[in-house]
């Protein structure tokens, strides 16, 4: 069977160097970094010319990356590193309604421990407002944490007017762009940014490692304790082989980004106003324009979201839903319902995060076979017998 | 994640629909928690002789609303009220434990359909 | 040049069918277990096949296993985690003054937080004695934390005797395995273990991962948050190629233990015995019975381990020392002593650590090469000159 | 992790040994710390004629010890009192940071064998 791949937002494949490169390092240079001898230096040198492709892409200095397993981990060392750093400072960290759960459960068990967190709003689109955020600092405020590019919705914050509205009050500023890297240009010089999480499974590079840039003359409390690797922010034997695949990954994502992404952004609109076109009632989530290149987020009225999943999955379609089924709540995206969506049209969305192996026949595979699969389950579905009765709670973009 | 029961019953699920000349309807969950099952049920001599649903919601919520719905078919009123939800769920050889709570209403919306019809009986 | 890695405990290449595996998660079934569509399921499997695999290893059920990033965030999620938990119980902790520093330093920081840690010195072969153990519970005591295998003189420890005094105290018992698994049995309900760390680079699997044992019943406080993955254990998208490949290293660790650990014991003999005929004033550390099949672990009086390590190198032997020149500190390794090694016999230690690669050749060729290397580094020195002064503050074993 | 020269220097040390007739002597280091170096000079017309060391240590401890006879061999005394230890470190293309203070201390040596010369004569 064709089976098609929407879901680079969740995770990608790696690319053929990647693969390579991580082989490599797996079999022949699979020294310890921290050792005298020749496996180990041949390690050490993979380290490093990694730690020069990241910081490369970033337009960071390699001494300012520490890797870690991932985009998570990478999150929580920034905001409990700070936390625990900085606390005597203050205790007041600003964040927004609609980041990750590694930011947002990372701040909740803060929370716990005595610290004020301010979850700023979002407007329709998922953006915060400049205006909030200053009304939200204090002199208690110590971090400000609000992502790049959103994971559901693609949509992009105001990172630079962030930053440099954070260095000017002194506070120190973190961005999560794991889904921002490779994707749109990341400048940490330029936009003012203080720490900035990465993780190498989104963007062709293996799963399990990640990185946090952390510039100079910020300090963290390290997370993990034990050898002194990563200059003693990051104990534990170096995962090499990932390490040096995320470093390729970067290197290889700086390269393809403006050609990839032109390409990308083609096909994403392509199939925006194609389902839109061919199935009623379909709203689009997140911003039109400030959104990264690769996703599609639609709420298909009526319809529930794993339902559809499901039926795409048997054509071969690999998607994502904001419904709580896909996640074992019961509550459905808090991302959609941050943006004021109402429950049951949250519960109807579908995330398409188009990547690399995408074409254009795969986009028009997903056009032909989507409009039976709605038409099916809205057959099915008593609310859209009741069709249009009005939402009471939600204010729907129409 | 699902059995293949529930795969069938999701992919090609029995007595979809409404009918319309019902003698019970009930429906339990709302729009906001992700599920909505509507059943009706068209009942003579005590027995359940047809019975329609439609459902908002995953694939456990489909299946279990065809499931409840084949269970029923041809089984008089107190018959029909013995079967649980669990028993809808171990029909379907079992539901993803996440799925037990949530999305396992089918047999409630089949009692909410009896005891509308009982109600109807009665006034 | 021929090049013999006899650096085992350092870290591993992982074994063809490991790789295998690992490229097959990295290329093809390259899905977030958490997805609902066919890749996600592809990946769920891996997942679970390996949690499987790795709970046969060691007697646990596939439910008590948490995948980690390594060995070192293990035995920081154990102690932490313990320590956060059961705090209102008590704050006492008790380990050894020989454990890895992914435990010590984690200890250290508790303590920094007010938690009282007892450190056991050990026996003259690195071993704790278990008398000292019971004089040191007080009804504070919350865990007792003590590796199984030591990682630079390969020493076992009494982990069953250790387990038992624990579960009938009711005290967590945490015992880092790290460099016992595959190379002796490890059985954690008959040595009634609660919490045991595992590392994959150790045995033929990749850098970057590792697991924690947790024993049904045993609480822990997550040491990173996010996502609900790893049973709300361990946030973080699964390092999926990473953990298939640990858990394909633990099915063939267990297969090949028994014969592969007889060849390599034989192999370890012939090489201390080999050393100490060819060359004068060479002392054995750690246990000569109680010890890893693996473990070679010698001191050269008179000479430096860092010049012999470089020696070697330049002809092609990969080695390790206990020497402060290795690590970047001034203090030679602390496990030798408090072994009640003196500074500069200490400084004077060569690691070998045999492994998979290893033939009766590669042994012989290290027993042709090592004696003239000491010799040549003798003649600098000017301690040989004084040879046999004795040293004042150590008590050698002759 | 080491330059070529350091290495050189560490495979083919230059002067290795003790002077039987020195003029002066001089010893830094312990054996507890992991580095000792010992420095033999044999002075003539105040010109260092022929300079010898004996080393424990490492393999900077070792190439600091080889590369300051080499740069003092020829030089006068006081010449030789300009020597310092990042000169060393520097004459050999660097050393990696950990081993600037550690093992770094061949200079000393030669400084204390001079001043064991010095306090000889004036005796
Ligand atoms: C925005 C964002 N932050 C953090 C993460 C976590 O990264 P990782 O999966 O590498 O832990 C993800 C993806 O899961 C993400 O999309
Ligand atoms: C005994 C012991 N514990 C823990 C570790 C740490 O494991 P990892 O390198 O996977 O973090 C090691 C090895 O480095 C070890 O030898």
């Amino acid at each position: 069977m064709r089976r098609i791949y929407l879901d680079h937002s969740a995770t990608t494949s790696v690319k053929p160097e990647v693969a390579e490169i991580m082989l490599e390092h797996l079999i022949q240079k699979y020294g310890n970094p921290s050792s005298v001898h020749s496996f180990g230096r041949e390690a050490k040198k993979g380290l490093e010319r990694a730690r020069d492709q990241v910081a490369a892409l970033i337009n960071a200095q390699p001494e300012e990356i520490v890797f870690t397993s991932g985009g998570t981990e990478a999150d929580n060392m920034a905001i409990i590193g700070v936390a625990n750093k900085y606390s005597k400072r203050g205790k007041h960290i600003i964040t927004s309604a609609v980041e990750h759960h590694a930011v947002l459960h990372t701040c909740e068990v803060l929370e716990k421990k005595g610290f004020k967190v301010t979850l700023l709003p979002v407007d329709e689109y998922g953006i915060i407002r400049m205006d909030d955020l200053r009304k939200a600092l204090t002199p208690e405020t110590i971090l400000i944490t609000i992502m790049h590019a959103n994971n559901e919705v693609g949509s992009i914050q105001p990172i630079e007017e962030i930053g440099t509205l954070a260095r000017e009050k002194g506070i120190i500023f973190h961005t999560d762009a794991v889904q921002s890297l490779g994707k749109i240009p990341v400048d940490v010089r330029k936009m003012n940014i203080d720490l900035l999480t990465g993780s190498g499974h989104k963007i062709y590079g293996p799963k399990g490692v990640g990185f946090l840039y952390v510039k100079k003359g910020i300090k963290l409390e390290p997370l993990v304790f034990g050898g002194g690797q990563e200059n003693k922010y990051r104990a534990g034997t170096e995962n090499i082989p990932g390490i040096v695949g995320l470093g390729k990954a970067m290197e290889l994502a700086g390269e393809e980004m403006n050609t990839e992404m032109t390409r990308l952004a083609k096909l994403r609109d392509c199939l925006i106003k194609g389902l839109q076109q061919r199935i009623s009632n379909v709203t689009l989530n997140g911003h039109p324009i400030l959104r990264v290149p690769t996703n599609v987020n639609l709420s298909f009225e009526f319809v529930e979201g794993e339902s559809m999943l499901l039926s795409l999955d048997m054509k071969g379609i690999a998607a994502s839903s904001g419904s709580a089924c896909t996640t074992g709540s019961l509550d459905p995206s808090h991302v959609l319902l941050a943006m004021g969506l109402c429950h049951e049209v949250a519960h109807g969305s579908i995330r398409m995060t188009l990547g690399h192996e995408n074409t254009e026949e795969d986009i028009q595979y997903v056009l032909e076979v989507f409009p039976a699969i709605v038409e099916r389950l809205r057959n099915m579905s008593p609310l859209y017998q009741e069709k249009r009765k009005e939402c009471a709670e939600c204010t729907l973009k129409k | 994640m699902y059995s293949e029961k529930v795969m069938d019953h999701f992919t090609n699920p029995r007595n979809v629909g409404e009918l319309e000349n019902f003698s019970g309807v009930g429906e339990v969950g709302n729009p906001a928690c992700g599920d909505i099952m509507r059943i009706s049920l068209f009942v003579e001599d005590n027995i359940i002789k047809d019975v329609k649903f439609k459902t908002f919601g995953c694939g456990a919520a489909i299946a279990t609303s065809s499931m409840v719905t084949e269970m029923v078919k041809g089984k008089s009123i107190e018959e029909a009220l013995t079967i649980t939800n669990k028993a809808v769920a171990k029909a379907l050889d079992g539901l993803p434990p996440l799925k037990m709570h949530c999305s396992n209403l089918a047999a409630d919306a089949l009692h909410k359909a009896i005891n509308n019809y009982q109600e109807k009986m009665i006034s």
